[in-house]
């Protein structure tokens, strides 16, 4: 792990915690609804990522963008994705952020900067180059973070966009969630290479690998990152070390996952660890983490219920948002 | 697997057969892809479980996410006697590797003068039905039938399925196979195809013999096109169902010749109505057939948009029997 | 730029003051590709030649060989209020950023509900005749007319190549120019057309009036048909040309009414004739007009093939004014 | 320059300039007869990068393949193929390897292992990988070799060749040909990172910066990485630093080459340098390298007379090749 001045006081500390609980609780939310028959749709898990935008998130602002995966709703609630435009959107209603048009794997939503979420592998980094080029032009000092798994490592795109972002030394963050597997395969078989972040140097980048499951070493690593890409110094690539606990999607039984990979590894769920660690530390109690959590909950069932309240599209909408103009029937 | 009471044999079945018979037949036939090994389980829905275990690491791989890098391998290897089939998980995915298909695997032949060839096969999975939205159920035939060196083929049947593949891996040229994740799994047959069974390129399958109006379609539209012809039958309309199967080059003598007989067409397809498969067949028709229709040739195909994700617009988007059925009632009254 | 003596303007002329213009009038439109910018010699061809010079290296771009990155980077900055105007060099090499462009750019807007749209132009190279053989010089715009969410454009006028590129800029949605390599040069036009000039996408231009055939073509073709036309007048026969400009979505309108009043159709483009852009247009035809046509629609394209090298075939591949001037002849016989 | 245990002896330098003769007239027959107008093509001239092929053919068997660019006859007849079958392909005749459909941007010749040349940046590599998965399998010796150019290094495809090759350890070598421009392009502007051959360490894959120039470091680097590769010990990925002299393609004046630049590369022509270096060493006299140099010269011009006296392919030709069944009329 990398150490340098960027270090969560505890505030910050509560701030990532409290976006944990909501992403953990969201996901537990997503699989139980599934599960009841509520609501159908193609869902995957991000359960063990959820420190890695927590802790990310809490350096970027507003008007920072984001191009995240299917993989991506703990990215989006991080940067502030609100529950009823989600909720209904993976319900498929006309009042989710898409008017259900998009879907889990392509929720969007600007007003908070989320700007791409793509189900196709490594194709959110070349988007979010753009973004970077744009605020390069407004000389702001907004930056683009592109997010994708160690499966998309070896993808063109990914390459192209990384090699692209060092020449014009663009404010983008590549954030590789490394969470060892890609589908059913292990990262080890597929990946050339000891680490993703080591390509960086490659690119003349920066580049470091971090575990992404301890939220003081991420937030450190990300924030110097953002910090870099504030300061117009370009492009990082940062691989964060993760694990999902879920499989690769919904009813995925995992069973190519060796088992005791996967004990060790719930044995080191971040989250309860996360949770003790606020508590050891007294940055909150026990009665206000309930407190918090309970809140959450509250939010997301109402999410819930606003999005199964809420009108199914009109078949007309198939002609509209093709192109500005409207198809003739 | 017996001949009476229920069906008991799928698609995939047929496909993992006929990849397990191909192999066995041919050391020369390989196999890549996302996740197509037995450690990775092989292949997300199973076509190709068991191949690694059966014919080895060597011949049988999974692969990085990496299109490029499959069609890449998979013409190489081609290029020195193998047979590869290489699966691209998603038709959406061919988006990614549609140089090394389009500009390498259909023209290295033609461009080497004849001292090259391709002999390799590329399965792809797509389709509607599962609320995958914009980005994994497209149906992209119409770019690669407009493209001289490969042909394309699609299967409605688990007969069809085996015999497709099997005669696909025996050509000497590159062959892309179609494959709909929706009818993947439903049994539809009694019986397994036995080894020696193929269906020749280029030939399509009147698969319900009629009289009144002719209906050409492919791929899983023409499951739901048995359907339609069944329930119109009913209302006392015969309809001729045609099964492309070769999607490309298609069977204009089939087509034709049924087309004469009836004078009445309807053409569907999942995939987008404008300048999809439909538009080529309907012009040949009236090139071939002007003045001996008895009415134009209806092209039923999906809407001009994205393929949307909520239940509704999702269903609404494609031709189905219902759809099929009423365009069937329109064109004969 | 006398409006007397000998044309001086080029397509290239135009293509280069209409991104001129559009630079100047607003400071969002900005452009990306390979040797664009002037210190990489404004471009293979010079029609970007001068833009980063009078623009800045921030809004005009070099990029390195990595066309997934150039469209992405379009798409992204599209995406908060730039206009970029991206080059992929030729039209082949759409295949290796073809993700970008139809997974992405074209459904952006439709997956995200209209939240965000993608105000891109993808400027791209194309066309027979100077033997790059097979990888060079296709004509793929059928893959493009087949996907919704992106319009397709041609000119085969400077007045047109201005006017389109200026309308495609201010296009609030993705918008293919597909532009010839062989006319870019010639000068066509007296005078550089103004700042204000326009060509609505959609609609068709009726660039010869007449009565007995009707000939739809596009790009290059488009200069091809009009020799043809201007060949058989001298033998007595009436051609309306029409020039589709906008590929998709095509002028349904302008081609039906002259179809109707002339009764017969020529169409003829250089992509590859099956499942090109002239079997939608003749399926179309035949559907509005069933009954009202005096012959069956005639498709002129090139031929089932790679394009070859060697001159002869490279010659005889494709519709040029002779083989269209047989086809205008034949189908009034 | 990295050193290893082979070094070329005097006979081996030898048949390198024997080769070096035969690939530097080549160019200058295809310039003089574009020039004459006896051939019309599209011709992207070597000259300057002979050295290349040559040391690294010298190590390569009939029985080894390759793949390569338009810019690559010099590649083509280092590894043997035939003139008469070249020019006549050039010249567009039926007589020529690929009957005049492929040209000069798609010689083949498999007799030679010359697989496939292709027009399109970066598509060579991921088809050496199939060629080496079938020497695998095979459980042979040969290599195959991916050759491309500085530019290509920054294009999807070269990214997903080069992993999987190292996750499969195939036998496979990556040669980036860096002439130090992509068309009118940089090498410096277009290039994250400081070498090429430094992105190898991140798919974890022998790779080597060489001076390709340089005939003796040439066939050092070349020769360990085709004995690594024969030795089933996996790919190497090198790059051989070169400079072309002609611009980018016939009749491209290349303005944009710093004057000083092309000045200094001129100064270090290595043709004259190799052949200097052939006669101080004593491996051959004037004499004798006038006689091999008039030889090819002899070669040459015979294969352009065939060439122009070969017949054209006939139209019926189109309807041939694009299947192993004919296309009907
Ligand atoms: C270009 C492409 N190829 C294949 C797929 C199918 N696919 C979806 S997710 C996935 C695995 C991606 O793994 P990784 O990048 O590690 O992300 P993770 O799912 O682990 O978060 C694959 C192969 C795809 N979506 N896009
Ligand atoms: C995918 C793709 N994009 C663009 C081109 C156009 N193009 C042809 S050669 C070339 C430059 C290649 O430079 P480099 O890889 O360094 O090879 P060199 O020509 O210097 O040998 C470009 C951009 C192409 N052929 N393919
Ligand atoms: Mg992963
Ligand atoms: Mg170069």
């Amino acid at each position: 792990m990398t150490t340098n001045d960027y270090v969560p006081d505890a505030s910050t500390l509560l701030e990532i915690y409290k976006r944990v609980v909501l992403l953990h609780a969201n996901d537990e939310r997503c699989r139980k609804v599934i599960t009841s028959g509520k609501i159908a749709m193609a869902y995957y898990s991000y359960r063990g990522q959820e420190i890695i935008p927590a802790a990310l998130s809490v350096s970027l602002r507003e008007d920072d963008y984001l191009c995240t995966i299917y993989r991506g709703i703990h990215d989006m609630l991080a940067k502030g994705f609100p529950l009823n435009e989600l909720w209904a959107e993976l319900a498929g209603r006309k009042t989710g952020s898409c008017k259900g048009k998009g879907g889990p794997m392509h929720l969007t939503y600007p007003a908070k900067g989320i700007m791409v979420t793509t189900g196709v592998v490594g194709s959110a980094a070349p988007i979010a180059n753009g973004l970077g080029w744009g605020i390069q032009i407004d000389k702001s000092d907004r930056v683009a973070v592109a997010t994708f798994g160690d499966g998309a490592s070896n993808i063109g795109a990914v390459h192209e966009a990384m090699n692209l972002a060092s020449v014009w030394k663009l404010p983008v963050i590549f954030l590789c969630q490394n969470n060892l597997f890609s589908e059913h395969s292990t990262y080890e078989k597929m990946t050339g290479g000891e680490r993703i972040a080591d390509r960086a140097a490659g690119y003349g980048m920066a580049g470091v690998r971090v575990n992404g499951n301890d939220p003081v070493a991420m937030y450190s690593v990300a924030a110097e990152a953002i910090a870099r890409a504030r300061a117009g110094e370009g492009p990082t690539l940062i691989e964060a070390m993760t694990f999902r606990f879920m499989g690769h999607n919904f009813g995925d039984p995992g069973e190519y996952i060796p088992k005791d990979m996967m004990a060790k590894a719930l044995a080191n769920d971040p989250v309860p660890a996360f949770r003790a660690k606020i508590l050891s530390d007294g940055i909150a109690t026990e009665a206000e983490l309930a407190v918090i959590e309970a809140d959450v909950d509250d939010q997301i069932s109402a999410a819930i219920e606003f999005a199964l309240a809420s009108p199914w599209p009109e078949l007309d909408d198939l002609r509209h948002d093709v192109f500005a103009q409207e198809i003739e029937a | 697997m017996s001949a009476t009471g229920k069906p008991t044999v799928s698609i995939l079945a047929a496909l993992n057969k006929a990849l397990v018979d191909a192999c066995t037949e041919d050391e020369k036939v390989i196999a890549l892809g996302e996740d197509l090994a037995d450690p990775e389980g092989g292949g997300i829905v199973g076509v190709t479980r068991g191949l690694s275990t059966k014919f080895g690491d060597d011949r049988i791989r999974s692969t990085p996410i990496a299109e490029q890098a499959i069609i890449g391998a998979a013409i190489g290897a081609s290029l020195i006697g193998y047979k590869p089939v290489a699966e691209i998980m998603l038709m959406n995915f061919t988006t990614v590797a549609m140089d090394m298909i389009v500009n390498h695997a259909a023209k290295l032949r033609f461009m080497s003068g004849g001292q090259t060839n391709v002999p390799i096969v590329i399965r792809t999975m797509t389709g509607l039905g599962f609320g995958s939205g914009g980005q994994h159920c497209d149906y992209l035939e119409a770019w690669f039938a407009h493209t001289a060196g490969i042909k394309v083929v699609a299967a409605s049947t688990p007969e069809d399925a085996y015999g497709l593949l099997r005669s696909a891996i025996d050509d000497p040229d590159p062959v892309l196979m179609i494959e709909n994740l929706p009818t993947y799994f439903a049994p539809m047959s009694h019986e397994l195809p036995d080894s020696s069974h193929r269906v020749p390129l280029g030939k399509a399958a009147v698969q319900r013999k009629g009289t009144d109006v002719t209906l050409v379609s492919y791929a899983r539209t023409a499951v739901e096109a048995r359907i339609a012809a069944e329930k119109v039958a009913a209302e006392g309309i015969s309809v001729e169902v045609i099964d492309l199967r070769t999607i490309a080059p298609w069977d204009r003598e089939t087509v034709l010749a049924s087309a004469q007989k009836t004078g009445r067409v309807v053409i569907a397809h999942e995939a987008v109505k404008r300048h999809g498969i439909g538009a080529e067949i309907a012009a040949v028709i009236n090139e071939d057939l002007f003045g001996a229709l008895k009415k134009p040739v209806k092209r039923l195909g999906g809407a001009f948009a994205p393929v949307p994700y909520s239940k509704p617009l999702e269903d609404a988007f494609a031709p189905n029997a219902a759809r099929i059925a009423d365009a069937l009632i329109e064109i004969v009254k």
